[in-house]
């Protein structure tokens, strides 16, 4: 009764080709960013620090992921080497220049990842679907190499890994231990939903409607125009963009340290579920995934032992976690069967039946 | 339509099954392990988790927990996966924790500066960053009983000594085959340093992680270099295939050595070749002791442990309970420091500060002989204590040494640079305010 | 010019000064080609018939013989656990076949590579259930596998030869010779090969497309047993295994996603290369060359010749 | 990086010459020796039997493939080698026989995307869809609502072309091919399986496009009463071969053309 498309004219081009041509979607777009700020201050710190800010952060490097395997059609898997080139990008720049904020250095830190990405995207000129995806996995294993052999890239500390030195933005710590989770929270919020936006504006315009285009029929796309390498890696660019700002989130403002490991194969994987799940050229489906993937467990961590333990079973916390494998396993299959499209789709097809709600169609 | 309701009000109920959080009461001390019985590492991670929870079960059936306080025990599944683990850290924070121990390398680095703003001692034993046993610079992280650099050092001087002195070592090669990670790698400054002093040669064998079980170049070159000695710095599935690599290869055995991470299962790998491999240790194998029958009689008859019966006193569930010794030993000292029976976090930092394992001591536990002394201070946070050796005979681990003290100049000298790395690299990095209970 | 020096003479100077050390690389490339060879091979068949890029093969692998060596553990006897074994891959076939590809026929491929995924999850998840997450030694001697070393004096050095080995280069092409023998002369394997070529040419000849899958996921899953006791018995059966089972990947890529002797020479050919760039470059830049080398070998073929060593020319059409 | 956008002048108002082109695959070819030429603002329509090497002349006029003899002159500029993208720089816009769409798209998008080449507003303005990018996002669409006033397909607008019946989706194809004011228009089969009345309407819609924007239109067509009524001049192809070429009328009587659609032996 309340989402209605009737009574709403557009009287110009420019409002019918909105985001959002919706006046509800608007305010529904709204209030979940009024009240994803508002979580700040009123969720404890485990919800923040171990929920929020990795969902977060995973849902961006998904929307990376969905940049090139949802709207170009280009399988990756080196996903969490991309990832990875952001973070150390982002540690050597914010540990050569200290002063210059480290928002900043985030920010640029994307670059890298998409030069690097850029580079591992130029075979996919002349190969498609799996062999590409292969190809993507020696970016993978040899970024990886790289991240465990240059010592330079760690500033040579002992430890080999990464760590999070003090960081502040107007005079509050951002990173580092004293950093709280709330500040943290905010900083990640605040990057996703910009980045988010920016996507938003690229996928809906001529980049994007050219990136479709060429996942949807290449050589027609060619025919029309579109150049296929340009284009290809510029999807490869814009998408490792994305992922290596949220490889620098994740190591700075989630874990606060890491090993290289961290940006493993299953950590390329793990986004790919996400995407799959969420729906392949959505960009809100990569939230959707996201939630889905990495929440599930963490809820199916806290819900199993509870579900058992009326029952007088105590079941140890491997066994969770062996159930947890397979249901998750279970349940993209299920996922899979239900909605191929992902979540994403579920999501327009409710929106479609509230719009003429309460009659069938 | 009937599926998604049925979906939505799956959703609710999770959410409603989350909120339900198992809370534990407030007359008992609050104990998290963080194991791995699962992954890629869960061939060493189950014995280590069931040693760990058994010991302080133990102490709960037997003795009604530590100084008649009950630990509330519990067990968070990391997977030895970065991700979890940290995850599982979020999930214990709350409930007052008196101390983690993450059990990898890659969760205890995150951890480290999150413990002195969260007030949860953070006990690495014997693996993490070696740089923390600097207590003046990370009060609130905790490595004994010895780093890698010490195991390292220990292991040349043994190899010295069986050459006739470290002298002898001139012109040998020795070939360190390592997990392709910090901890495989962080010997390798203390090893050239090492074969700088005393004109032996090093050859570096990396094996990335993918390849654990792939190890047919590395041991090809082996073959091609014919080092004297061979070093191991592995772990999980990589020991075992590693062991059998060197007995297909025909590596003498008797000139393989490795750091303390191997159990049975990975020299038993190897078949009858594999006598003669040597590995460092600083705890006995075997279950005679008083305290480990008492495990026994208090926890596994009872079925109140997921270990198969045999698995107690092997290598690796020993190293378990000496981790819950330590644990055990810090709550203990904590109470006797404060007086008070149920300790925080804060107390715990305390009392691991303080914790002193002496002969005397350890006869009273019912663990005589089951390690050597033991003591940290406010500024050691490691102990640097030293390990003995110990040889595969084919069935069983087998001593074969006395307890060989690290090489304590060049150690200090590698973690003195690292601890300053460490405080140059980490300009924030809060100065350590926390009070000394004694001098050190 | 130094380093050009070690590069492109050093290498083959020290093949030519240690012929016997290049003939046991040779040979160690050779094995550990043939399992390559032998994981791509499950998944060829996979391909070739339900165009599913199965990522569960990996796992499978490890799950089969966990299932071998797990019932040994408890007491079945050897050749009647690795009977049971095999139905254990005939039940998870038609599992596969009823729950997963059923319902997703005609989607997307991405869809059904994606569904490999959850089943690999859930099999890690069940395999660990059942059998617990330690690794298992192999029972090679209940399973009549020969062990010890034969070492030859050739070429003025040494050269040592497993049995082991051996017995998986033999095993694994009378494996290959079975399949390509059932292939080309029985009835079912010129109804998969109808599938191969059309779906609708084998509907139309009367084959049941469902059972069609049952039968090439079956033979996956043989094949991916004998890998498992093969690989398991080289390096012990553990899940880590399942990480290797990537390196299947570049084999397929260079012989093609479709060809059964393109996975195998690919094999040869990635087992081959990995060792020798290993061995005798990798130090160059301090070695553990080999988790990327294969990718890259494969990644600069298929630039070269995108369809593969085996696949046929793709003339695109519009 | 632009084609030169009129450039040399066009001979004797020739707009594409073909001159002696073959192309094989392997051993097979599918084309042998063909020459023709289209003038400017004529509709020339290509026809012959199936297989007979239709559309691969289409594919190596807009650059999909290259002969591997002889040589294409499209306004006066003779290219060896055109990439695809080239081609549609030039100016020549192609529809397919078995529609090539973006299916995901809708109607709207999929003309839109056909003015890709029209549309350069840099990757700054795009990030934030403002000031130029949106100027220009708006001036386009406003030429795409004209041309789908122009092809009548207003109430499907915003459908995704996957769902559209094959008739429509045929003429969003010729409108996404429209959309990029192409000199020179190569429609492969637009009637194919359309019914009587649909292919009255497309032949209406190619007719007026001719007409009133003066495009250059090549078309492949089965239909002859189509063909006869709407070209210009016919070039008739067989096996590869060039076996007439002329007015329709010249054609219809040709003796070659009346065997290979009888299918005469010879």
């Amino acid at each position: 009764m309340f989402y209605r498309e009737a009574g709403q004219y557009k009287s110009n081009y420019k409002a019918d080709m909105a985001i959002f041509p919706l006046r509800e979607d608007k305010i529904g777009i709204g209030v979940i960013i009024l009240a994803a700020y508002s979580l700040a201050f009123l969720g404890d710190s485990f919800l923040l620090q171990a929920v929020m800010i990795p969902f977060l952060v995973f849902s961006l490097a998904a929307i990376g992921l969905n940049i090139l395997t949802g709207y170009a059609g280009l399988l990756s898997l080196g996903t969490g080497a991309f990832m990875g080139v952001g973070a150390y990008a982002c540690y050597k720049l914010m540990t050569a220049f200290p002063d210059v904020n480290v928002i900043v250095w985030i920010f640029v830190s994307g670059f890298f990842s998409a030069a690097i990405g850029a580079l591992f995207g130029l075979p996919s000129l002349r190969i498609k679907g799996f062999y590409l995806a292969v190809a993507t996995l020696a970016a993978q294993f040899f970024l990886q190499w790289c991240f465990i052999r240059i010592p330079w890239l760690v500033n040579y500390n002992v430890s080999g890994a990464l760590d999070a030195p003090l960081r502040t933005l107007f005079g509050v710590p951002i990173i580092g231990a004293t950093a709280t989770p709330q500040t943290r929270y905010l900083v990640v919020l605040t990057i996703v939903v910009v980045l988010t936006w920016l996507a938003s504006n690229l996928v809906h315009g001529r980049i994007g409607r050219a990136w479709i285009a060429i996942r949807d029929m290449d050589l027609a796309a060619e025919l029309m125009g579109i150049r296929p390498l340009q284009t290809k890696l510029l999807a490869f660019a814009v998408s490792s963009y994305y992922c290596g700002v949220a490889g620098a989130l994740l190591v700075f403002l989630w874990y606060g340290g890491a090993e290289y490991d961290v940006f493993n194969i299953n950590q390329s994987f793990f986004i790919l579920f996400m995407v799959i799940i969420g729906g392949l050229g959505s960009l809100i489906g990569s939230f959707f995934g996201a939630a889905l993937i990495f929440i599930m467990p963490i809820v199916l961590g806290i819900v199993l032992p509870a579900m058992f333990s009326p029952f007088g079973i105590s079941v140890g916390s491997d066994t969770i976690e062996h159930l947890r494998f397979m249901i998750v396993g279970a349940l993209i299959i299920f996922f899979l069967i239900v909605e191929p499209h992902g979540l994403a789709r579920l999501w327009q097809i409710g929106k479609q039946k509230l719009l003429v709600w309460p009659f069938p169609y | 339509m009937s599926f998604r309701k049925l979906s939505l009000g799956l959703a609710v109920a999770t959410l409603v099954g989350g909120a339900a959080l198992p809370a534990f009461a407030q007359d008992s001390v609050y104990v998290p392990l963080f194991t791995y019985r699962t992954g890629p590492f869960a061939g060493s991670g189950i014995y280590i988790a069931d040693g760990m929870h058994d010991y302080l079960q133990m102490l709960n059936e037997r003795d009604g927990g530590i100084g008649g306080v009950k630990l509330a025990l519990e067990e968070c599944e990391t997977g030895y996966d970065t991700k979890k683990g940290v995850e599982c850290y979020e999930s214990v924070k709350g409930k007052n924790p008196v101390v983690v121990n993450p059990w990898s390398t890659g969760i205890t680095l995150p951890l480290i500066p999150r413990a002195s703003v969260d007030k949860i001692p953070i006990l690495s034993m014997a693996y993490g960053l070696s740089a923390s046993a600097r207590g003046d610079i990370f009060p609130w992280i905790f490595n004994p009983p010895a780093t890698y650099w010490d195991g390292m050092s220990m292991i040349v001087k043994y190899i010295g000594e069986k050459e006739g002195g470290l002298e002898k070592l001139k012109g040998k090669t020795i070939g360190f085959l390592h997990l392709d990670a910090a901890f495989g790698k962080e010997p390798i400054p203390l090893l050239n340093e090492l074969a700088k002093t005393y004109g032996f040669e090093v050859k570096l064998y990396p094996v990335a992680a993918q390849d654990m079980q792939n190890q047919s170049s590395q041991w090809l070159s082996v073959r091609r270099d014919r080092p004297d000695y061979m070093i191991m710095w592995g772990w999980g599935s990589m020991n075992g295939a590693a062991v059998k690599e060197a007995v297909r290869s025909g590596y003498p055995m008797d000139k393989f050595y490795s750091v303390w991470w191997p159990s049975e299962d990975d020299a038993r790998a190897g078949g009858a070749g594999a006598k003669g491999f040597k590995m460092l240790n600083w705890h006995s194998v075997g279950a005679d002791l008083p305290a480990l029958k008492d495990i026994q009689k208090h926890v596994v008859d009872k079925g109140l442990s997921k270990a198969p019966k045999d698995s107690v006193g092997t290598l690796l569930y020993n190293r378990g309970v000496y981790n819950s010794l330590l644990i055990a030993e810090a709550i203990a000292t904590a109470q006797k420091l404060t007086g008070k029976k149920v300790v925080t976090g804060e107390d715990v930092r305390r009392g691991m500060e303080n914790i002193k394992l002496d002969p005397a001591r350890l006869k009273e536990l019912g663990l005589e002989g089951f390690t050597g002394g033991m003591e940290l201070t406010c500024s050691d946070h490691n102990s640097h204590s030293p390990a003995f050796m110990q040889e595969w005979d084919g069935t069983k681990w087998v001593k074969i040494s006395e307890p060989i003290q690290p090489m304590t100049e060049q150690v200090r000298a590698q973690l003195d640079a690292a601890a300053k790395d460490y405080a140059e690299k980490n300009p924030g990095w809060p100065k350590r305010t926390e009070a000394c209970d004694k001098a050190s | 010019m130094d380093i050009l020096y070690k590069i492109f003479i050093e290498p083959f100077v020290f093949m030519g000064e240690a012929p016997d050390l290049l003939l046991q690389t040779l040979w160690e490339g050779l094995v550990s080609g043939v399992l390559y060879a032998l994981i791509a091979l499950g998944f060829v068949l996979i391909f070739k018939a339900s165009g599913v890029f199965n990522f569960a093969q990996g796992i499978m692998v490890v799950f089969s013989a966990l299932i071998l060596v797990g019932l040994y553990e408890k007491g079945v006897p050897a050749f009647l656990a690795l009977l049971l074994a095999v139905g254990a891959m005939l039940l998870l076939a038609m599992a596969v076949e009823r729950v997963v590809l059923r319902p997703l026929v005609n989607q997307p491929d991405i869809i059904l590579f994606m569904a490999t995924f959850g089943l690999t999850y859930f099999l890690i998840g069940f395999g660990e259930l059942i059998f617990g997450g330690s690794p298992k030694e192999m029972i090679t001697d209940a399973l009549y596998l020969p062990q010890g070393t034969t070492e030859v004096d050739l070429l003025g050095g040494m050269v040592r030869f497993q049995h082991l080995d051996i017995a998986a280069a033999v095993i694994a092409s009378i494996m290959i010779g079975v399949l390509a023998v059932f292939f080309s002369k029985t009835r079912i394997g010129r109804a998969l090969r109808a599938v191969a070529d059309s779906h609708k040419a084998a509907l139309s000849v009367g084959i049941s497309l469902n059972q069609i899958w049952v039968i090439v996921w079956f033979a996956a899953g043989i094949v991916a047993l004998v890998a498992g006791i093969m690989w398991g018995a080289r390096s012990g059966v553990s899940f880590a295994l399942q990480i290797i089972a990537l390196k299947a990947l570049p084999v397929l890529i260079l012989g093609g996603f479709t060809s059964i002797p393109g996975a195998i020479i690919g094999g040869l050919i990635i087992g081959v290369g990995e060792k020798l760039g290993e061995f005798y470059w990798g130090p160059l830049v301090g070695g553990g060359i080999e988790t990327w080398l294969a990718y890259v070998i494969a990644l600069l073929f298929l630039l070269y010749r995108p369809q593969g060593l085996f696949g046929e020319k793709i003339i695109e059409r519009i | 990086m632009r084609a030169p956008d009129n450039p040399v002048a066009v001979k004797d108002g020739v707009l594409l010459a073909v001159e002696n082109v073959s192309l094989g695959f392997g051993g097979v070819k599918a084309l042998t020796d063909v020459s023709f030429d289209i003038r400017k603002g004529e509709i020339r329509a290509i026809i012959g039997p199936n297989g007979a090497g239709k559309t691969s002349m289409l594919n190596c006029i807009n650059g999909f493939y290259y002969p591997t003899e002889g040589s294409i002159t499209f306004k006066g500029l003779k290219r060896p080698k055109m990439r695809p993208y080239e081609a549609a720089r030039g100016g020549i816009a192609r529809t397919f026989q078995n529609v090539a769409l973006f299916k995901s798209m809708s109607t709207l998008d999929n003309i839109m995307a056909g003015r890709s080449l029209k549309m350069r507003s840099s990757f700054f303005w795009q990030l934030f869809r403002h000031g130029p990018a949106m100027t220009e996002e708006v001036a386009h669409r406003r030429v795409v609502e004209e041309i789908i006033d122009f092809l009548e397909i207003q109430h499907i607008r915003k459908t995704p072309v996957g769902r559209l019946p094959y008739g429509l989706q045929k003429r969003v194809e010729l409108g996404r091919a429209l959309a990029m004011e192409p000199d020179l228009l190569l429609l492969d089969e637009p009637m194919a399986g359309m019914n009587l009345e649909e292919k009255e309407d497309m032949s209406r819609f190619i007719f007026e496009v001719n007409q009133q924007f003066g495009t250059t239109i090549a078309l492949i067509e089965h239909d002859m009463g189509v063909v006869m009524d709407l070209s210009d001049r016919v070039v008739v192809l067989e096996y590869g071969q060039k076996i007439a070429d002329g007015t329709p009328d010249e054609v219809k009587s040709n003796q070659r053309v009346i065997d290979a659609y009888l299918g005469v032996a010879h």
